[in-house]
């Protein structure tokens, strides 16, 4: 195929379908109960290297409780899928854990600002970059999610973000037109927080699913963490809620507020304060050190966490703050 | 007698009137949802707001946080997601993009990536999110931006997200969708567009009070400023109300 | 861009995105009440000649009211997209409506049997055949619907099917792998059967969505029939099951077992006396000519041919078939 | 004493035993869904499956009449679409696949489009729908069939669905995913697989009170036949039991 032009930059992970392909064979289709605890999760799925992705929108159905395994764990070198990552990655910077990312989105935290601390990590050279756009990385996950080794979109296209990614430009074979190929990627390990899900791994989601539909299909290990268990009997009852099938997922955790501090839609809001203090004691590392200590190194469970920041009392209050949406 | 506002509320009502009833526009959080919210509630009560995160016309109790929190989806038509959005901005049926950025070249190029060398970059920015997106296959991208000379540069260090690139036909070239492109910038200081034929930036209108040489000084590049250019109409009385009162009553934005 | 190969047959259709955005620049995305009749809606949106795609699968979800109509109204020479038609397809033969298709399954009812008639339509040799899989034309309309002018697969490769279709094979820019390259399609109209709509065109479908996700965003213009109106304020409630939103909408009617003779899940069993009634009438043209004055064209309304059907106890009867699974 | 069967039934328990536990199959209505089903009951508890339109695991009070009637997801562990469970194929996370058609070769390749001149038929049949999609994307194909010289050709008619094309090597040269293709082939009259070496159709067992020249005379082409051949082992008591207890109560399938 002729390629009119490519990009420059590192292509991180692997986009043979067939390689893909072998590694699904393997992979056991049983539903059996696969309830394990956030620490064996991240011992099992997330090795040190490995190519990790998250679920939700930056700060917005997050799986927090994963993120502080893997700095408790002292996760090393991790490969980093950065789409819309936005308390995500920051939590993951605090930690030092990445060493290279597929970015389209990473040390923002939207309207909140930027992240000193991540920017830091970025701007160090230390970590290896290969730019795309968010559409470009959802393409590339729904590519995977295809078992094909490309997705072709209209983005990209004239700019440097396209110099700097690992697209090549193509031409159509029935009109000529260009556009951006963009190579499937296939995450080692994604973890996605969800409102319901039963011990085998079969999900809700409420809300806009972001990128997670693909994700959990692209990934070669899913973490599913859930706000609650459901029984298998209410999967079974309304089939179409769901989402994500037990036979894509490795490990299923309940999780209660799990997305905090992050928003969970019909749940509960995210903690503004919360998430403006880690912007403040980011500005210094030592305060940075001190606070990740506090609420990260030295804490035994992510209930202890929730404790720490308010325990019941403020999880009502952001209940209350989310609650002016339906519940069902 | 002249209402008094801020410039913001100056920023938002301007970019308000841009936006056309029955059209569909996809903003993000802060002022482009607030312009895209008064315009509803002023002259295009059919418009339809995107979020790129999924949700689709909300009902919005106040301003949303992130461009993909609850409030972007609650009492919405649907909750979707990222491919599902991109997807109709790439079928062609999304009107008009909002944007910002920390630099902006004469042909609408924006660059939110990096500053120095992408390596080891002097600040690193966020990247393109999904602005490159809205812009290569939305047919109107809106950017809304403070007006300093460090922000409007010649060529910008690094293009993030397609404005005209190099100038006419470029993006055509490129192989992005034909007739797109910037439509306008609102600053503080002024409504900018791009000239038809060379598809450079020309100052459509200034912003009551500001002086002709303001627009230039903190442009860095050459600006096209045509002998007569119109003073932006300033917020109406009920532009003002409906803002303060409807769109932005914690003034989260226009309180900036 | 390279062509290994490709196949012989018309493209029925333009790939061109950039013409199907001129379309979809011009089409209103106001939230306008679209109730019309069915009558209405195929002669505005159903002119002879275009091309017509059906939503469900041949005897599941179909929208049989429209279907029904377009014979009455005597349309000639529509171009059709069949991908499992299996009901629809012989509505369509049995008027002698369709000249040229885009077949994946054709003239067979699955376990029904085939369609004497249509078999007869499409072994004369008057209609014009493109040949595709189930599945490629799912990635046909799915490109369609991402604006694209092509989408990948790996099927059809090596047959005649392939020979017989106007795909191509192109290898990927990364790996060199050869896929089939599937021009997208966007139909000039749609007809889709849903559970629940608003009167502005938002539809919920409970159940299966076959490709008619894809179909809703490729086709220009979209008429939705539906077992029943809600209010817009029963969409917002949960807005994470619109399938379908308005702006993709021109036009709704509210048809209460608008599938029949075809199932709808959870609402009512397929008639299969009806379906075999079908297939046997079809053996002689003539008994089939006065079926279809019988059951279509001295019919005035879809209500009229319910009750020719077998009325409310019919109805009851199947909604009791249908009546073992779960409704919420 | 060896229970009385009827001939499908003898090849919906033949069908049923290469089904391995913990994997997924992709059926049609009728046989398939069968076999599959007494698998779930008899040696695969955990088998999943699935159905082409969108069905995922039901729990089916009755045997579906269509790939995509509500009893494909009754009580289903998801209700998806086309593109979810043909990308899941795609993926390599579906093991088997059944398949019929009007004529199958000596390379296990399928035609179910026309007899005749593609463009004015002698017969036409309803084309791939999404056999060849399957066939080619599935780890490993069954077939069942009925047994006869006018279906087991030398060279189908037109090659609607993919076995191994012309032989070793074909499928991987024309590129599909390597190491897939049809398994076994299950008729009224035998159970036959592929040879290793030259991918043409091998005789593994022939069914009880079926002759060697039987199988020999309703084959169109030079079929392999070790001298030494199994007998296919005859359905037990407890797969009648079950098959026809609990799979086919109302013998819908096993009644024909």
């Amino acid at each position: 195929m002729k390629i009119v032009e490519e990009g420059c930059n590192a292509l991180l992970m692997d986009p043979d379908p067939d390689k893909a392909r072998g590694f699904f064979e393997k992979k056991s289709r049983a539903m059996t109960d696969k309830r394990t605890t956030v620490k064996e999760a991240v011992e099992k799925f997330i090795p040190d290297g490995c190519y990790l992705a998250i679920g939700g929108f930056g700060a917005n159905r997050i799986p927090t409780s994963v993120l502080h395994e893997i700095l408790r764990q002292r996760r090393k070198n991790l490969g980093f899928l950065g789409h819309t990552s936005t308390h995500d990655f920051q939590i993951l910077c605090a930690g030092d854990c990445i060493d290279r990312v597929d970015a389209s989105y990473i040390v923002g935290l939207e309207a909140r600002g930027l992240s000193p601390n991540a920017r830091r990590v970025m701007e160090s050279g230390k970590v290896k970059v290969t730019e795309w756009t968010n559409y470009a990385l959802t393409v590339r996950l729904r590519a995977a999610a295809e078992g094909v080794s490309f997705g072709i979109a209209r983005c990209m296209l004239g700019t440097d973000t396209f110099k700097m990614s690992a697209a090549k430009v193509i031409e159509c074979p029935f009109t000529g037109k260009k556009y951006v190929a963009l190579p499937a990627v296939w995450p080692d390990v994604a973890a996605i927080h969800v409102h319901e899900a039963d011990i085998y791994g079969n999900c809700h989601i409420r809300g806009i699913s972001v990128a997670d539909l693909e994700l959990a299909r692209a990934a070669k290990h899913v973490i599913i963490t859930t706000e609650r268990f459901v029984g298998n009997h209410a999967i079974r009852l309304n089939p179409t809620r769901t989402v994500i099938p037990f036979y894509l997922v490795d490990a299923v955790i309940e999780v209660p507020y799990g997305s905090y501090p992050g928003n969970m839609a019909y749940e509960y809001f995210s903690d503004e304060d919360h998430l403006k203090q880690w912007l403040t004691v980011e500005k210094d590392p030592e305060e940075l050190a001190k606070f990740l200590d506090t609420y990260i190194y030295n804490v035994s469970s992510f209930e202890e966490y929730l404790e720490l920041c308010g325990g019941f009392a403020k999880m009502k209050e952001l209940r209350n703050l989310e609650g002016l949406v339906d519940r069902l | 007698m002249a209402p008094e506002y801020r410039m913001m509320e100056m920023m938002i009502c301007a970019a308000s009137r841009y936006l056309e009833d029955g059209r569909t526009v996809a903003v993000g959080t802060g002022a482009p949802c607030a312009a895209a919210m008064l315009a509803q509630k002023m002259n295009a009560p059919n418009l339809v707001i995107l979020f790129e995160a999924g949700g689709v016309a909300p009902t919005m109790p106040q301003m949303p946080i992130s461009v993909g929190d609850s409030r972007t989806f609650f009492r919405g038509i649907m909750a979707a997601g990222m491919s599902e959005m991109m997807s109709t901005c790439c079928r062609g049926l999304v009107d008009y993009a909002f944007l910002g950025g920390a630099e902006i070249d004469k042909y609408g190029n924006i660059n939110s990536t990096v500053v120095g060398d992408f390596y080891k970059p002097k600040v690193r920015f966020p990247g393109s999110g999904g602005a490159n997106d809205f812009a290569s296959m939305c047919w109107r991208t809106l950017i809304m931006t403070v007006h300093t000379k460090s922000r409007f540069v010649e060529k910008v260090g690094f293009l993030t997200t397609p404005g005209y690139l190099t100038g006419p036909g470029a993006r055509e070239a490129a192989g992005l969708p034909p007739n797109t492109g910037p439509y306008k910038i609102i600053t503080d200081l002024a409504v900018l567009g791009f000239d038809e034929e060379t598809k450079v930036m020309q100052v459509e209108s200034i912003h009551p009070g500001v002086e002709r040489d303001q627009v230039r000084d903190a442009t860095g590049f050459d600006l096209i400023m045509p002998d007569f250019i119109q003073t932006t109409p300033p917020p109406s009385d009920s532009e003002l109300r409906i803002l303060r009162g409807e769109v932005d009553p914690l003034r989260l934005v226009i309180g900036r």
